[in-house]
């Protein structure tokens, strides 16, 4: 195949740690293949090769949080065919989303002696809230075999098999035994989306949620659920809010729980 | 003895496994791992769990010590056997595309290990009676299961020991073991010693039974054991309301009682994760970067996820309250119309393994009164 | 509670509306409480005093679509008067709701034993049903759809 | 000439780093008067909603920092959580923890070392371009990377962010039969990780040097990785030797609980990061550091291979002070690495629990380890419930940025000497120069320490 | 029958904007025939298949009419002559015409909906003295969105009509069941087949029960969604029903109850 024929990827990031666009250098296996069949026109991580678009895929990593980041997420989508987002920075404004519930003035005024060299938004928000995203990437970070699925689906022109349902569906897949019901150990596992492959359970610890809200939760019925395991209020907003603390659901059954 | 029925000692255990072992199968057996008995290969007597119990509760389970040091006295645990004949995920088949951009299908044929199953209690025997109907009973067969399952060799435990979320007794499927064993035990513990009463079931359960180090079985033993499992009868923790549950589940589809489930079920699934009988699966197509090269696979399903039902417009269950109902009337009602029997064999695991606790026993029960309370309503 | 009935009761005449509300009990429904499902048995109607229903058919695989609300005043059923007295569509609570409950067996009966408050109960529902079709067919004309 | 005078270079947003930066440069005549490293990656605040939560979250919360090093940085944040709490993790379980951090080094520097860094000596804009002529080599990185990547994915669940780690130890520890097949695996990636330093040896190296000083962790018999003493050994240029020298000087330490008294940070205009100096010096950190204060205590084959590579022989007194080098250093210490892997599993008895308690406490905890980029400080305040009331985190990115500021100085000015080159080329040199630190953008934004805060907006 | 066998496709025609009919070829070896109201599993490569009803019976070939609403429908209304698919199948019952014998015949589609009655008008066209009277009643949401117009056009009893006419259109304006006034069929002595969106299928067999036709005698089409095709996988589940076993054409009698439960 040709470079003219390939379809060109661009991967972009805004405020996040680096670690989901990471994961594509991480796919050792498959990175050599993937650079066959698509062209890496953007990708500033791994090349100082850069392309002006207009781009067939973009994969877009982070979330936005200063004015100049809001404007170049709207190029980005001008210029790209389809625009995922990957990771929960990108998805849900990630774990710096937690200055949304703070005084970012303050907040900067701790970290910086001279606040006003610092421009930054109120708010770290998700790229949904900016521009149409067509397709989200959950995770912190993103898995592997999902983003090598999101590619190769993208390929085959498949819908990526991502399933939104909860992370215990995997662990019962992966053989785990449920630590909330065998041990009493707290676990987001029933409202947190899977992906990761059940992970934190198979390594002995409850999930803390790190993909994000699962398509279908009851936070009424789940959260008695922390508390009977020990959790108290403080604890169960702490774990709720991390690195999706913005995703809607978490954002809202924390804000419950402190109403109580 | 006219029924063959003999007597091993757990001398005779460790020389059943080391038999099964020698004809080249994987024994499969109950064993302690992760603060649970879970089912693991084992090579020897010293993997299973002697001396521990279990204390079950809705939403709860824990491992307990036990003095007697029995090897099966402990109720169904976190899986079940169809992790080994129907497993999480499997290929089923593959296409390429050759150089002249034909499609070349090509069936999965891994060769199906060769199972023994150590300490299959009789629920979870019935069980997979069931899954034999629907993967193998029906116009079309599935191979894998077939071939995997014609293969398998059964040992089956009869149940002395029900834990506290166990109605096998209401749904008729234990605590005595039915049919389709190879072998069958019966655990012993008393003043003469800790033995099993044996019997063979099929022609291979004789030639297994006739390696083992045995006696002919004594009265005593199979008084005991008879006596074992009725008092186990007695003790079921809890049980299915006393009436025909098909017809129960086709007047209830539109009962409150589901608002009152689905207030408090999560939708995570795990009850037909455990369930020894659920059997969906979702069918998964993965290709490689080439793009010459695409996989059919199939990975276990639960009608709890939303997209289980989704047509192109959305999912035709949406609300928690339908995935409920839908998991319920069909394991205890649509079942039969579409298998001939009932879905439920009385395990108890989806309620052990409910995060919240939900009882599909107590379920049945609400369903029932507001059933009876409807007909009471209607009458003048 | 003669003077300023508005609504389905409105049309009725004085003396008519009364005798209906004879065979009226009150009710309440809290939100999202499914009054009564499509194709069920048809067997009472109501006379909404406040709160919203809307009604709806289902698609699967759709949310509920719904065609209609009916608030204050508003005739909530008319398959109870006609054969197979079975609902065409299915009503559920947006807000709570109160409402006159009427059984409509005895108000059928009513009718047919007195032609006159039958007609005049028939022609207000038939009046409802007129405006009902009407507001339909003008929606069908998709009339806020992007020009054409 | 049409570049005499006075110019202004600029790189828009540098590539093959990790996180976002851009470089400025003003050259006048044949003098750098400024050189810049703009850091614009926009700021998270990570030290100020560290505060208020639990004092077990910070391994967790801070390895989001950075997805290249979070092992870095639970480690560092568990180091100080414990230190503040008075717990020592010893035995098996820190040899565990030293495990998984040679995974991340193995993973991150192998990174570097092929995928980032190579392709500046082979004139290829990135790893994939230079699959095309080299492939070889390519998969030869990739197969190391992996290697690192199966010891993290193997004790921490995956390879970026992984779950296992925890206060006190791990949350679940690998039985000796999970861990015999990875020390397979590592044995094989020995082999790998020799070729890539013969590789790498054989590439053209500008002469250069660095006139820092050089602060690291040491811990005695040992290569210094998740513990260890701040130790420093001074510029060449305060003992008369030239920049490039490769000659070792005396090292001093200070107690870590007095790092906040030698490393102090301060605000520049021109970055989210925050620059540092180490007692009022330009200080380095990261390899070519390491490699000067443990170099001695290298594995035999990692010595060997260094020697192979012409950096001389560490226990003789000799160090690398050209950080175009730095990636032969690099490549050795990915050696190292892997042999201290194989060395760890081949003695590994599983310890008879996960994790020691770690009851909260009040008070003020440090911890510093090397992440692959260099040394990463954590400091915590609990009360007595374990809540954290501060929090100070100074990675080695942000110690490096004056450092880094001046090799670039230092490096156009040798280059305009020797005949202008234009500025494409001069370009290129500047971001190599830049690379050859292996700077952790993403890591050097948000950090500040508390005090110094203070005293400069007092000012 | 869990593994396809490869097809060709031979022919496409354009039915509709999203819409078209493919003709398939066994490249080696064919399925069994198929019945009107079957259906098969048709498989894009790498994209996954759909269950499609046959819309004509023609020896070995198969041919199915596809409207692009997903990615896997979307990729096979791209393919075009020459490329491959794989199909598995026949699944399911069929419409079971014989049955019908002597009887009026009732046929009534919405949409696609006329896809799977196509071959079954087809056979009672071919058949003629052996039903009643045939009539055909097609809905379609637009003009344009009829299909097969012009074989529609040639049989002698189809009425048509549509929800939303266009300029040019001068045919019957409204839903489907207006059509039952103007089509000529003995309630009690009338086998009816319909096939289409839910809430019209709901509409049409209760206004026919409503006029007399036996409920038993009225068959509709469903749809859930399919994975496996073979009662394995469970998704197609409509309460008693496997649908890919004991669907798609179940009686009304069977269908009434099941489809009056909401998200059964």
């Amino acid at each position: 195949m040709t470079a003219s024929d390939r379809p060109k990827l661009a991967v972009w990031k805004f405020a996040s740690c680096d670690g989901c666009q990471l994961t594509l250098l991480d796919c050792e296996d498959e990175l050599l293949g993937i650079a066959e069949r698509i062209e890496i026109s953007h990708f500033l991580e791994a090349s100082s090769a850069t392309d002006p678009g207009p781009f067939d895929l973009s994969l877009v990593e982070g979330s936005v949080t200063t004015p100049q980041d809001a404007e170049r997420i709207q190029h980005v989508r001008a210029v790209s065919k389809r625009l995922v987002t990957i990771g929960a920075c990108a998805t849900a404004g990630g774990v710096q989303a937690l200055r949304n519930y703070a005084d970012v003035a303050e907040f900067q005024a701790v970290v910086y002696a001279r606040p006003d060299y610092i421009d930054t938004l109120a708010t770290s928000t998700p790229i949904s809230a900016h521009v149409a995203v067509d397709f989200e990437l959950r995770g912190c970070p993103i898995d592997r075999g999902q983003l090598v699925e999101v590619i190769t689906a993208y390929l085959a022109g498949r819908r990526p098999d991502v399933p939104a349902h909860s992370v215990c569906f995997e662990c019962k897949q992966r053989g785990t035994t449920c630590v909330t019901v065998a041990h009493g150990t707290p676990c987001l596992g029933p409202v947190t989306h899977a992906g990761c492959g059940a992970l934190c359970p198979a390594y002995g610890r409850g999930c803390y949620g790190c993909f994000g809200p699962s398509d279908s939760t009851n936070f009424p019925s789940f959260i008695p659920l922390l508390r009977r395991d020990g959790m108290d209020t403080l604890d169960i907003v702490r774990v709720l809010r991390t690195f999706n603390t913005a995703a809607p659901e978490f954002d809202d059954a924390s804000r419950k729980e402190l109403d109580q | 003895m006219a029924d063959g029925a003999a007597v091993i000692d757990k001398g005779g255990l460790d020389t059943l496994i080391a038999v099964l072992v020698a004809r080249g199968r994987t024994v499969v057996g109950p064993t302690v791992r992760d603060g649970a008995i879970v089912l693991a290969e084992i090579s020897g007597g010293d993997d299973l769990p002697y001396g521990w119990g279990v204390e079950l509760a809705a939403g709860s389970y824990r491992l307990r010590a036990r003095e007697d040091g029995a090897a099966f006295a402990h109720s169904a645990g976190p899986q079940s056997w169809k992790t080994f004949l129907h497993p999480p995920r499997e290929r089923q088949w593959s296409a390429d595309r050759d150089a002249d951009g034909e499609l070349v299908v090509t069936e999965d044929r891994t060769p199906a290990p060769s199972y023994a199953f150590l300490g299959v209690r009789p629920c979870d025997l019935r069980a997979i009676a069931i899954q034999d109907r629907v993967l193998t009973g029906g116009l079309y067969t599935d191979p894998a299961y077939r071939g995997r399952r014609e293969r398998a060799f059964l040992v089956a435990v009869e149940c002395t020991e029900p834990g506290a979320t166990c109605f096998c007794v209401s749904m008729g499927t234990g605590p005595a073991v039915g049919p389709g064993y190879d072998l069958a035990l019966t655990e012993v513990l008393d003043a003469d010693g800790h033995r099993f009463l044996v019997r063979a079931g099929s022609e291979q359960g004789e030639a297994v039974l006739a390696e083992l180090p045995r006696r002919a079985a004594d009265t005593a033993t199979r008084t005991a054991a008879q006596e074992r499992v009725a008092e186990a009868a007695d003790r079921m923790g809890r049980s299915m309301p006393l009436v025909d549950l098909q017809v129960l589940m086709r007047e209830s589809l539109t009962a409150e009682r589901w608002d009152d489930v689905a207030a408090r079920c999560l939708t995570c699934g795990n009850c037909t994760m455990v369930c020894p009988t659920c059997f969906c699966t979702t069918a998964e197509d993965v290709t490689d970067l080439t793009g010459d090269h695409a996989e059919r696979w199939r990975r276990w399903e639960s009608c709890f996820d939303r997209d289980f039902s989704h047509l192109p417009t959305g999912p035709v269950r949406d609300s928690s309250h339908s995935r409920y109902r839908q998991w319920a009337t069909h394991k205890l009602g649509t079942w039969y119309d579409q298998f001939g029997s009932s879905g439920c064999v009385g395990c108890g695991r989806c309620i052990v393994w409910c995060p919240v606790g939900i009882d599909i026993t107590e379920e049945a029960h609400a369903l029932n009164r507001e059933r009876e309370g409807a007909d009471r309503k209607g009458t003048p | 509670m003669t003077a300023g009935r508005h609504g389905f009761l409105g049309a009725l005449a004085p003396g008519h509306g009364d005798r209906l509300l004879a065979f009226a009990q009150d009710v309440s429904f809290p939100a999202g409480t499914r009054i009564f499902e499509e194709d069920g048995v048809a067997d009472r109607f109501w006379i909404v005093r406040s709160g919203l229903v809307a009604l709806d058919v289902h698609v699967p695989g759709r949310r509920a679509a719904v065609v209609e609300t009916l608030g204050e005043g508003d005739l909530l059923g008319w398959s109870w008067l006609f054969e197979p007295y079975h609902w065409q569509l299915g009503a559920l609570t947006r807000a709570a709701v109160s409402a006159s409950e009427f059984d409509a067996q005895r108000v059928r009966a009513a009718c047919a034993a007195d032609p006159a408050f039958g007609l005049a109960v028939t022609h207000c529902v038939a009046q409802v049903i007129a405006r009902r079709l009407k507001a339909t067919r003008t929606r069908l004309l998709d009339l806020y759809g992007p020009p054409a | 000439m049409t570049h005499r005078g006075s110019r202004v270079l600029h790189v828009g947003s540098l590539a093959r780093v990790e996180g976002e930066s851009a470089l400025h440069l003003l050259v006048d005549g044949g003098e750098v008067t400024e050189a810049r490293l703009a850091i614009y990656e926009p700021p998270r605040f990570f030290e100020a909603f560290l505060r208020g939560r639990s004092y077990t979250e910070p391994p967790d919360i801070t390895s989001r920092i950075c997805g290249i090093c979070p092992v870095a940085y639970q480690l560092s944040a568990c180091r100080a959580l414990e230190d503040a709490c008075g717990v020592t993790v010893d035995g098996q379980l820190a040899a565990l923890r030293r495990l998984l951090y040679c995974g991340e080094w193995i993973e991150s520097q192998t990174l570097h070392v092929h995928l980032l860094h190579a392709p500046d000596f082979l004139g290829c804009a990135g790893a994939v371009e230079l699959a095309r002529t080299r492939r070889a080599d390519v998969e030869r990185g990739l197969r190391l990377k992996q290697a690192g990547n199966a010891i993290v994915e193997l004790l921490g669940g995956r390879a970026i962010h992984p779950v296992n780690v925890r206060l006190g130890g791990f949350h679940r520890i690998p039985s000796v039969a999970e861990l015999r097949p990875l020390a397979e695996k590592l044995r094989r990636a020995r082999d790998d990780a020799q070729e890539t330093v013969r590789w790498v040896a054989g590439f053209e190296f500008p002469d250069a040097g660095c006139d820092h000083d050089l602060l690291a962790l040491a811990e005695p018999g040992t290569y210094a990785i998740e513990s260890g003493t701040p130790a420093v050994m001074p510029a060449p240029t305060t003992a008369g030797l030239p920049a490039g020298s490769d000659r070792a000087l005396p090292i001093r330490t200070f107690e870590l609980h007095t790092f906040g008294g030698h490393v102090v940070e301060r605000q520049v205009p021109h970055s989210t990061a925050l620059h540092s100096r180490l007692d009022g010096r330009r200080h380095l950190t990261g390899t070519l550091a390491r490699y000067a204060i443990s170099g001695r205590w290298l594995s035999p084959i990692a010595l060997q291979a260094a020697q192979d590579a012409g950096l001389g022989d560490p226990r003789q007194g000799t160090v690398c002070r050209n950080p175009f080098r730095s990636i032969v250093v690099r490549a050795v210490e990915v050696l190292h690495a892997l042999d201290e892997a194989v060395r760890i599993i081949d003695a590994y008895e599983p310890a008879p629990r996960p994790y020691v308690d770690v009851p909260a406490r009040a008070g003020t905890g440090h911890g510093a380890t090397e992440a692959p980029r260099g040394l990463l400080y954590h400091r915590y305040t609990l009360d007595e419930d374990g809540t954290v009331t501060d929090a100070v985190l100074v990675p080695p990115t942000a110690q490096n940025q004056g450092a880094i500021e001046e090799d670039l100085r230092r490096i156009v000015r040798d280059r305009l000497r020797a005949g202008d080159p234009g500025d494409a080329e001069l370009t290129a040199l500047c971001e190599r120069a830049i690379r050859n630190h292996d700077p952790c953008i993403s890591c050097s934004a948000h950090f500040l320490d508390l005090t110094v805060e203070r005293g400069e907006s007092g000012s | 029958m869990t593994v396809p066998l490869p097809y060709r496709v031979v022919d496409r025609a354009v039915e509709t904007h999203d819409t078209a009919t493919l003709t398939l070829e066994p490249v080696r070896q064919a399925l069994r025939p198929f019945a009107p109201g079957q259906f098969a599993m048709v498989y894009a490569f790498g994209v996954g298949d759909i269950p499609l009803s046959v819309c004509a019976i023609d020896g070995l070939r198969l041919t199915h009419t596809v409207r692009a609403v997903g990615a896997i429908s979307g990729a096979l209304h791209a393919l075009r002559p020459g490329a491959s698919v794989a199909v598995r199948g026949p699944f399911g019952t069929g419409w079971q015409l014989a049955g019908a014998a002597g009887l009026d015949l009732l046929v009534v589609a919405g949409g696609i909906g006329l896809a799977p009655l196509r071959p079954l008008v087809c056979e009672a066209l071919a058949a003629p003295g052996r039903y009643g009277r045939l009539n055909v009643l097609i809905g379609a949401r637009e003009p344009r969105e009829l299909l097969y117009a012009a074989e529609v056009g040639g049989w002698p009893a189809a009425l048509t009509t549509v929800d939303r006419p266009d300029a040019r259109w001068r045919g019957e304006v409204g839903v489907v069941t207006t059509l039952l006034d103007r089509a000529a069929f003995d309630p009690p002595g009338t086998a009816a087949f319909i096939c289409g969106p839910e809430p019209m299928i709901r509409a049409t067999a209760g206004e026919l029960v409503h006029r007399g036709v036996d409920p038993d005698r009225i068959r509709v089409s469903l749809e859930r969604t399919m994975h496996c095709a073979t009662g394995h996988c469970g998704h197609c589940q409509l309460g008693p029903l496997l649908l890919c076993r004991d669907g798609p054409v179940v009686t009304w009698a069977r269908a009434r109850p099941l489809l009056m439960v909401r998200e059964l």
